[in-house]
């Protein structure tokens, strides 16, 4: 039986929320494309047909309504976001297993969209990174500054058929964010590190503009109301404030907010990752604290860890968080005094 | 010094976390999350043994057992462990019975959570001092009561997830402190 | 009240005998035991060293001949290691030398490296690290050859200017996409080779002078 | 148990009831073993001795070797307990067991600390932990001090034996997984000579690491747990049908 | 000019009220069956008041309050009770309710009406007088307004709101009544504000019907008082009594509390128009006005007599049109799928929305919850419809609490907004229902455990009784036997055996049923009924000793 | 170590008797989750006693019909285990009173002793009455009586007690 309301809202649906998401994604794919080479559309391609696939899979063993499931557009969301997040001219079998990760492990065995704790992106991303470091850490240069720019045949190449002709060397170079991690660990200062070539005036060459084109999906992502402003303002403003803090302190040690701002996974993150509705908090206070924390642990993660990057694993050390998060940050309830508090233990 | 205290309960909270990364004090950790409330009551009870216990297990280890007798800490230390969990159960239930009622059912499980072992041990066998085998317990059982408590809230969010009936249960829990773990090998090399 | 002590004193007088009873089975197989358990660790110490001495070369027992040695920057580490000398016939013929690479990726590495009495290497092995599994732990034996590469090396054999890794444009080999992790052991063969030099005379004493 | 006895004659009865006893004590041992193997295995199902069970299951010689050894410690207290629950006032009782598994405990790691001293090293802080291990002062507690010294020493065994089998499994799983092997370590057991019989599964197999770390074993002991559910579901499925 | 405050979320669906105010409000004509339910006010039905066979007159009781709770039911015209027997009403479920059922007989009679100077009345008196007259509330809660006309504790209420928001789509029998009726509402609005002795008396009026806003306020004007007329903006549901009271002063009505707690008071307009109308003519609730809308011939408002099948509204609009597809009691918002058309209108119907396929599709599939928030940011009552679904869903009901299920007023905004189309309200709805009956469920099992334990306490001291008794006849016989001992074992014997057959007798007659004392009065009443039946069936029989079983 | 036993005993031992721990009220909070409906449908004299047996250990959660998942459910969830479905061989029926037809009791009063929860009212050689809102639907009056005059009926919904369906659609319900 169904009840009232029998009027339906404003002209929206759950594949439609999805398919603007994809869409905002495109800037930031299209400035990818530009700077990098093809390979990115060959790792969308593959993490895309990985992704649904393998829900398709799930969906049929589990004996869902598959179109209906399928349509939804989370899984494309989920695979698009796995690509951008990794290097792309990689072996196939690395999207694979990612996607794999992200859709099966992280999503479906949680009861599939709407249910999962963790995001299915990001641990298919950690998955891969303490699995295959190897390859997490091989990035294409930026074409400009590349020995040798890889054309759509080197991409296919690259990924399906392993290394060929090209060394790896030719085509990838450490990370901005690597490279400078290393050589502040061999002693060298942030000014020197920042002056060679891989360095443009943001972040890193190609990738600063990368970041930018993220940053205007973004906008586009709350001129939709996809999102609110909470969750990237706070994710934004605590990775900048750390870093910035760092940055007082010991400015040859340690980057400037704009640098930590522009480079890596923080703009995406902020704005895609971060907000990810299933995973994130869900109260407005909820999601200042949850995105504060994100942004915060990734400066950490960057500054100490051991990892290059720490959007990922922040992300999905405040998802583990966020049910907790939840309980204590209820809206207060019209009519109530109190916001929303458990009971005592 | 302050700096390098506070290293170390970081580390031991965060970093090493102590079921995570550790793998110690899981029964208790899959046993006492199903409820949020529960875990709250276990956490509090076991930091309080936990630090004791480490404290305790040092003094022991230093003026007690010495090089020599070092084939008795196991035996010592659970023998100390079992009494302190019985004092402090006493000793709530003395000043503060309503503390009591709270802890109270939590603290015989203590004794076989094999963390409550595990830190003294590892607090010794690291040749840690005093205060910092004080921390050392302080910041493992904070760590438990951490990842206990967040586990606890996500459990029961889980319970109410429409979940492949053959992983229901323990088994998604599973999948989920896993999922947690790799989560939290974020920290690694954080503290070198 | 006295029911309560007089139940206090029994189980009192149970637990002790319990403890008694534990302390003295633990005792007699600690007594049992410990010959064999000190005869095992020192055979496993044994094994290690002799993988960076020349088989045969030498006929007294490093481990048990074993010296410390001062804290030194040149061995990098925090506390002061440990130096295993073999000799044949009471006359030096090397020397086994703790030493640590405090920069690799994940922390400290820490290396034995044995050197032959004229300053050559015979062998160099990682006993602990920290490194990425799968990326930086091709320095343990055990995955790869790669820690062969120091053995005939001395100072200056390589060159001064070729003891790096081949990316920074010396001539020992990395394995791409892990390049941390090899600069700091080479970084610290060199290192101790360097102090093997200053201490030769120290290092290379014979047996009477060091006992 | 024979109500009807009485109708018969009574050697015919007594045979029969012999029978009956002979019949009821081995329904009553394979209840034992099922219930340790299967129904209440404590890895999968009491969720006890987790720690050990994860921390250690990262090979199957590892996963042997500790599974052997706490089998060991579990029988031996057990059937120590079962002997000396009289003797034991109830208040302290706990305590008591805990010193007796403890000292058990000692004794082994004393023992393979002299006879297989490498794989001490290997699972180092988990042989004093099979003190606190939860399942054996679990059986202790719920079994031996209740029953028969041959009981007490069959359940432990049992558990203990139940307990292996996933470790041993999951270990498997993990290092075929992981590395792409089986078996490998065996040298810290039968020394470097058994480093040969260690099987590669598949040539240029990459590894998939994240199955020796900390979450594969957690995720490992998931699957294992919903591979048990669903094994039981599709049982309970077929005895309806 | 009062300021404004603004409630939390809310939606704007699409109105359609204009399709239903191009024409005035019309009389229904008359039927020849009623069917008007005994329950048509939340708390106790009325208890019917007349038989089959009796002759009604309009405006006479058929329906008497019963408790505290209630109100009357009378007759809408006159005629012949031809049942008293369950008919199906408009009620979610479509089941059954007990109705009289009245054939009219075209004369439509009316009793005495005689107007009731309620300005001289003691208060309680005149609110007797108010329930038995049948007034509830017709905002759509029907909650029986005379306990909402008493002023309190506080001895007065500050501020009188009427409610003439009328937020919900479709619906315009509000705005009607206030174009073409202003003035009797004002009436009843100022009866209202002397029982409640309110400070000020506020309208609040959607922007979106300036007409109505005009006529109330040239009716203030005209007849001199002070009222406001308040316009507030358009936003569903700005008519819900929480959001209109915040709306207007500012004041949160508390949780699981009533307005008046923040010194307010909320009427629907149709209330106020009945209650002037029920005290100047002394004219009982018999008719109301009901919005038909839709896909029917001509929209219009009715002033329909409570009864009245809702087929023969539909017909009086016209008829259906080609390819309707059901009807909605009430709004689109919060009204429900009517189950069957023989069922009457009641005070709580408000309007009849005939369905067509265009404008009301059937609901898309929906698909899984993306907590997406879009639902909390339109609810009203600032609740987390997500979660509460979460755990409706896996009917986690005590979790649904904890996030203060009964906290919503389910008016279905969050339904309306979500993108995935679940039909969030649905589950709440579910929710509730199934913790009151597990409250109830829990009341009679605690009952049940009460008299269990008395059952065992009874039969513990009964076994006891019976022995002591037992035990002083054997002694007395023992006493007997030897105080005459002619044959002292025969005696002896005789003794034992007349203990046994006492002991038999004891056995099968002991057992009298002490477990009549604590009976509340239904059951009282069930029993009184039985003992009538019984008495029924064994008139003519002999057996008059069972007395003596009796304590 | 000697020393350490010997005190620690002492101290364990006098905490011990000093401190027993007293009866638990769980057997309360179990009986006030179970119907009581006393049909000992779970093979025990009634609820309580399942109760206790349930708070013993030596009785599984899952063994009361008239509870029905849902008690089980709520079983589970005071005992923090598992919840499971209902036992071998038990099966929830709807809720049902008892019915005497009068024309045929013979007013033995054997009903109202068996009835455990007083819900059957009348005298000796009186014909007997069922009180409806009192019957628990247990069912134990139906055997004692001589002349089978007791039958259960079906308690169907009326308004007051009509409950909103559980919402499906092409997504499946949680538990099902
Ligand atoms: C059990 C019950 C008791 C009520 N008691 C009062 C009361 O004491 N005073 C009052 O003004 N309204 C009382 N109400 C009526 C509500 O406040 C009324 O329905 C209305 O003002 C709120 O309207 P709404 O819920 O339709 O928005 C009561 C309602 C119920 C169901
Ligand atoms: C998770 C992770 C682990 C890494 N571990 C190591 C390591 O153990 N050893 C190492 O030399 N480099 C390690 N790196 C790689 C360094 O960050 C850096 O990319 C590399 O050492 C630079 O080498 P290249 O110049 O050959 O690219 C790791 C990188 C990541 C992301
Ligand atoms: C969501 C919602 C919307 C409502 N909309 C209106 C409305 O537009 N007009 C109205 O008079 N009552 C409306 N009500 C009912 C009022 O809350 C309240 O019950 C009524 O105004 C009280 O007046 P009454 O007792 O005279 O019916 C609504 C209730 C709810 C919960
Ligand atoms: C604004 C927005 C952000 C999203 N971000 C992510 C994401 O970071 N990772 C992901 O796997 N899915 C993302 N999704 C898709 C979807 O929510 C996700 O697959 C669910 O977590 C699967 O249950 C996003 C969807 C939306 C609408
Ligand atoms: S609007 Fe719908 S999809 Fe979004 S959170 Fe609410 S219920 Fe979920
Ligand atoms: S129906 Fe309830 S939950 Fe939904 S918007 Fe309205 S008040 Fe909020
Ligand atoms: S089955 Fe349930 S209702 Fe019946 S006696 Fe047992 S506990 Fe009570
Ligand atoms: S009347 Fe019969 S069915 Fe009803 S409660 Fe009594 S014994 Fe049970
Ligand atoms: S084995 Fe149970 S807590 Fe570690």
């Amino acid at each position: 039986m169904t009840g009232a309301p029998f009027s339906l809202g404003p002209r929206n649906s759950t594949p439609r929320v999805m398919l603007k998401v994809l869409a905002a994604l495109v800037p930031g794919i299209v400035a990818h494309y530009w700077f990098f080479g093809p390979g990115i559309v060959v790792s969308l391609l593959l993490t895309s047909l990985a992704a649904v696939g393998f829900e398709a899979f799930v969906l049929l063993m589990r004996n869902q309504p598959v179109r209906l499931h399928l349509t939804d557009g989370s899984a494309l969301v989920t695979a698009w976001l796995l690509a951008l997040s990794l290097p792309t001219l990689a072996p196939w079998w690395l999207y694979v297993a990612g996607s794999f990760f992200a859709i099966v492990v992280a999503k479906h065995l949680y009861g599939g969209l709407g249910q999962n704790v963790f995001n299915p992106a990001m641990v298919g991303y950690a998955a891969l990174i303490v699995s295959f470091p190897l390859y997490m850490t091989q990035w294409p240069a930026p074409l400009e500054l590349a020995v040798h720019a890889p054309g759509w045949a080197d991409a296919f190449d690259l990924v399906f058929a392993g290394q060929g002709a090209l060394s790896p060397d030719a085509y990838t170079s450490a990370t901005p964010l690597d490279s400078l991690k290393t050589q502040i660990l061999a002693g060298r200062t942030v000014e020197a590190v920042l002056g060679q070539p891989i360095y443009g005036l943001l972040g890193g060459v190609g990738g600063e503009w990368v970041a930018l084109a993220f940053l205007a999906g973004g906008a586009a992502l709350l001129a939709m109301r996809l999102t609110t402003w909470h969750i990237p303002l706070a994710f934004l403003a605590a990775v900048a404030l750390s870093a910035g803090a760092l940055h007082l302190i010991d400015p040859a040690r340690h980057a400037g907010p704009l640098f930590h701002l522009m480079t890596g996974g923080v703009m995406l993150g902020a704005f895609f990752i971060a907000t990810d509705p299933v995973t994130a908090s869900t109260t407005p206070l909820g999601k200042l604290v949850y995105a504060g924390g994100a942004g915060l642990l990734t400066v950490v993660i960057r500054t100490w860890g051991g990892f290059p990057d720490g959007v990922a694993f922040a992300v999905l050390l405040m998802n583990m968080c966020v049910p907790f998060i939840d309980d204590y940050t209820q809206p207060r309830v019209f009519g109530k005094t109190a916001r929303l508090r458990r009971r005592a233990p | 010094m302050m700096q390098d205290y506070l290293l170390l309960l970081i580390g031991t909270v965060f970093v090493n976390n102590i079921v995570m990364s550790k793998i110690l004090g899981l029964c208790p950790f899959m046993g006492v999350s199903r409820k949020l409330e529960t875990s709250l009551g276990m956490g509090a009870a076991t930091t309080f043994v936990l630090t004791l216990a480490s404290g305790a297990a040092y003094i022991i280890d230093t003026y007690l057992l010495g090089p020599e007798l070092h084939y008795l800490r196991t035996l010592s230390f659970i023998v100390t462990i079992a009494a302190i969990v019985g004092f402090t159960e006493m000793f709530i239930r003395k000043t503060s019975p309503v503390l009591f009622r709270v802890l109270g059912i939590y603290l015989p499980l203590i004794t076989t959570n094999c963390a409550v072992l595990g830190i003294p041990l590892l607090t010794v066998m690291e040749g840690h001092n005093f205060v910092e085998s004080l921390l050392f317990g302080l910041g493992g059982a904070l760590g438990f009561t951490l990842v206990l408590v967040l586990f606890a809230a996500m459990r029961e969010r889980l319970e109410a997830a429409d979940i492949p009936v053959t992983f229901r249960g323990t088994s998604i829990a599973m999948v989920t402190a896993g999922l947690m773990s790799l989560a939290f090998m974020g920290f690694s090399g954080l503290i070198k | 009240m006295t029911a309560v002590l007089r139940a206090a004193l029994g189980t009192a007088l149970a637990l002790l005998v319990f403890s008694v009873a534990g302390t003295v089975l633990l005792s007699g197989t600690y007594a049992l035991t410990r010959g064999t358990i000190e005869r095992s660790e020192q055979a496993e110490k044994l094994q290690l060293i002799a993988q960076a001495l020349p088989a045969g070369a030498y006929d007294n027992n490093p481990v048990a001949d074993a010296f410390d040695l001062a804290r030194d920057p040149l061995l990098g580490g925090r506390l002061p290691g440990q130096a295993y000398p073999a000799r044949k016939a009471g006359q030096p013929v090397g020397v086994v030398l703790e030493a640590v690479a405090p920069d690799g990726y994940g922390g400290e590495i820490r290396l034995i490296v044995g050197i032959l009495a004229d300053g050559r290497v015979i062998g160099v092995r990682v006993t602990a690290h920290k490194e990425t599994p799968g990326l930086g732990d091709y320095i343990d034996i055990k995955k790869h050859p790669w820690i062969r590469q120091f053995e005939g090396t001395r100072l200056g054999e390589p060159p001064a200017e070729l003891w790096k890794v081949r990316k920074d444009g010396g001539r020992f080999d990395y394995l791409a996409g892990a390049t941390i992790t090899p600069r700091a052991v080479v970084k610290a063969v060199r290192k101790a080779l360097e102090y093997f030099e200053q201490h030769k005379a120290a290092l290379l004493a014979t047996q009477e002078e060091t006992t | 148990m024979s109500t009807q006895a009485h109708e018969v004659p009574a050697e015919v009865a007594a045979g029969e009831a012999g029978l009956q006893a002979l019949g009821d004590r081995w329904a009553e041992l394979r209840e034992i073993l099922h219930n340790g193997l299967w129904k209440q295995n404590p890895g999968i199902v009491q969720l006890l001795g987790l720690c050990p069970l994860l921390a250690i299951s990262n090979t199957v010689v590892n996963s042997l070797s500790l599974g052997l050894a706490t089998t060991l410690v579990m029988a031996i207290s057990s059937g120590s307990v079962s002997v000396l629950r009289n003797y034991i006032p109830q208040p302290i009782r706990i305590p008591v067991f805990v010193l007796i598994i403890a000292a058990l405990v000692t004794v082994v790691q004393l023992f393979m600390n002299a006879y297989v001293h490498p794989l001490y090293l290997v699972l180092g802080v988990f042989i004093p932990l099979i003190t606190t291990n939860c399942i054996v002062l679990a059986r202790v507690e719920a079994f031996a001090s209740k029953r028969s010294t041959a009981h007490a020493v069959l359940d432990a065994s049992a558990m203990g034996i139940g307990l292996t089998l996933v470790l041993v499994v999951l270990g498997g799983l993990r290092e075929a997984v992981g590395k792409g092997t089986l078996l490998s370590g065996l040298d810290l057991v039968f020394g470097p000579a058994a480093a040969a019989w260690t099987v590669h599964l598949a040539p240029g197999y990459q590894g998939f690491l994240l199955a020796i770390l900390p979450p594969g074993a957690f995720i490992g002991l998931g699957l294992l747990i919903a591979m048990k559910n669903w094994l039981d579901l599709r049982a309970a499925k077929e005895q309806r049908a | 000019m009062r300021r404004l405050h603004s409630f939390n979320g809310g939606a704007h669906p699409a109105e359609h009220k204009a399709e239903s105010t191009a024409r005035p409000i019309a009389a229904a004509p008359l039927v020849p069956l009623y069917v008007v339910p005994l329950r048509q006010h939340i708390g106790t039905p009325a208890l019917p008041l007349v038989r089959a066979g009796d002759r009604v007159l309009r405006g006479q009781a058929i329906g008497q309050a019963e408790g505290y709770v209630s109100a009357s039911v009378h007759a809408p015209t006159s005629g012949r009770v031809v049942a008293v027997e369950m008919r199906p009403v408009a009620h979610p479920s479509g089941l059954a309710d007990l109705c009289v059922v009245i054939e009219a007989d075209g004369e439509d009679r009316a009793i005495d009406l005689q107007p009731l100077d309620w300005r001289g009345m003691e208060p309680s008196h005149l609110r007797n007088l108010i329930r038995d007259l049948g007034l509830v509330g017709l905002g759509g809660a029907v909650f029986p307004s005379f306990i909402k006309l008493n002023p309190g504790e506080a001895g007065r209420v500050e501020t009188l709101i009427l409610n003439g928001a009328e937020c919900e789509p479709w619906i315009t029998s509000d705005d009607l009544l206030m174009r073409e009726r202003a003035r009797e509402i004002l009436k009843g609005a100022e009866i209202m504000q002397a029982m409640l002795h309110a400070g000020e008396v506020v309208i609040g009026i959607e922007d979106n019907k300036p007409e109505a806003i005009a006529a109330m306020q040239a009716a203030v004007r005209e007849m001199g008082l002070g009222y406001e007329v308040a316009v507030v903006p358009t936003r569903y549901p700005s008519g819900g009594a929480k959001q209109l009271t915040y709306l207007l002063t500012g004041r949160e009505t508390p949780s699981r509390g009533h307005a008046v707690e923040v010194g307010v008071q909320v009427f629907n307009v149709g209330t106020a128009y009945g209650l002037h109308h029920a005290l100047a003519e002394g004219r009982p609730l018999i008719s109301r006005v009901v919005t038909v809308t839709g896909h029917v011939a001509s929209p219009q408002n009715f002033e329909v007599r409570l009864g009245t099948p809702i087929e023969d509204l539909i017909r009086a609009a016209g008829g259906e049109l080609e390819g309707a597809t059901g009807e909605i009691i009430g709004g689109p918002m919060m009204g429900f799928d009517l189950q069957d058309r023989a069922a009457p209108v009641t005070k709580a119907v408000n309007c009849v929305i005939v369905k067509d396929a265009q404008r009301f599709p059937p609901p898309p599939a929906p698909r899984a919850c993306i907590r997406c928030g879009e639902c909390a940011r339109a609810c009203p009552a600032r609740l987390q419809p997500f979660e509460l679904y979460w755990y409706a869903r896996a009917r986690d009901f005590g979790k649904t609490q904890l996030f203060s299920l009964f906290d919503c007023i389910e008016c279905g905004c969050c339904s309306h907004v979500c993108p995935s189309h679940i039909s969030l309200v649905d589950f709440f709805r579910y929710a509730k229902s199934e913790i009151w009956a597990r409250e109830r469920e829990k009341e009679a099992a605690d009952a049940a455990r009460r008299r269990h334990e008395f059952h065992v306490w009874r039969l513990e001291r009964e076994k006891q009784e019976k022995a002591e008794r037992l035990a002083r006849k054997a002694v007395a016989q023992v006493k007997e036997a030897e105080a005459a001992p002619v044959d002292a074992e025969a005696a002896r014997k005789k003794a034992i055996l007349q203990a046994a057959i006492e002991r038999a007798k004891q056995a099968r007659e002991g057992v009298t049923p002490r477990n009549v004392d604590h009976l509340t009065p239904e059951q009282q009443h069930q029993v009184e009924e039985a003992d009538a039946r019984r008495a029924r069936l064994h008139a003519g029989a002999e057996d008059q000793k069972e007395t003596e079983n009796q304590p | 170590m000697a020393a350490g036993g010997l005190t620690l005993g002492a101290v364990l031992g006098w905490a011990s008797v000093r401190y027993r721990v007293q009866e638990d009220p769980l057997v309360e909070k179990i009986d006030a989750i179970l119907p009581q409906t006393q049909c000992g449908q779970c093979g025990f004299a009634g609820c309580k006693p399942y109760a206790e047996a349930i708070a013993k250990g030596e009785a599984d959660i899952n063994r009361c019909p008239p509870g029905g998942e849902d008690g089980i459910r709520r079983l589970a969830d005071l005992l923090g285990v598992e919840a499971k479905s209902l036992g071998e061989g038990l099966e929830h029926k709807p809720k049902s009173v008892a019915v005497i037809d009068e024309d045929l009791c013979i007013g033995c009063t054997l009903c109202i002793q068996a009835c455990p929860v007083d819900a059957i009212v009348g005298a000796a050689k009186q014909m007997h009455t069922i009180v409806a809102d009192r019957c628990t639907g247990c069912e134990l009056c139906l055997p004692p009586c001589p002349v089978e005059c007791i039958h259960m009926e079906v308690i169907h919904e009326d308004i007051t007690t009509w409950k909103w369906r559980y919402p499906v659609y092409s997504i499946r319900p949680v538990r099902e």
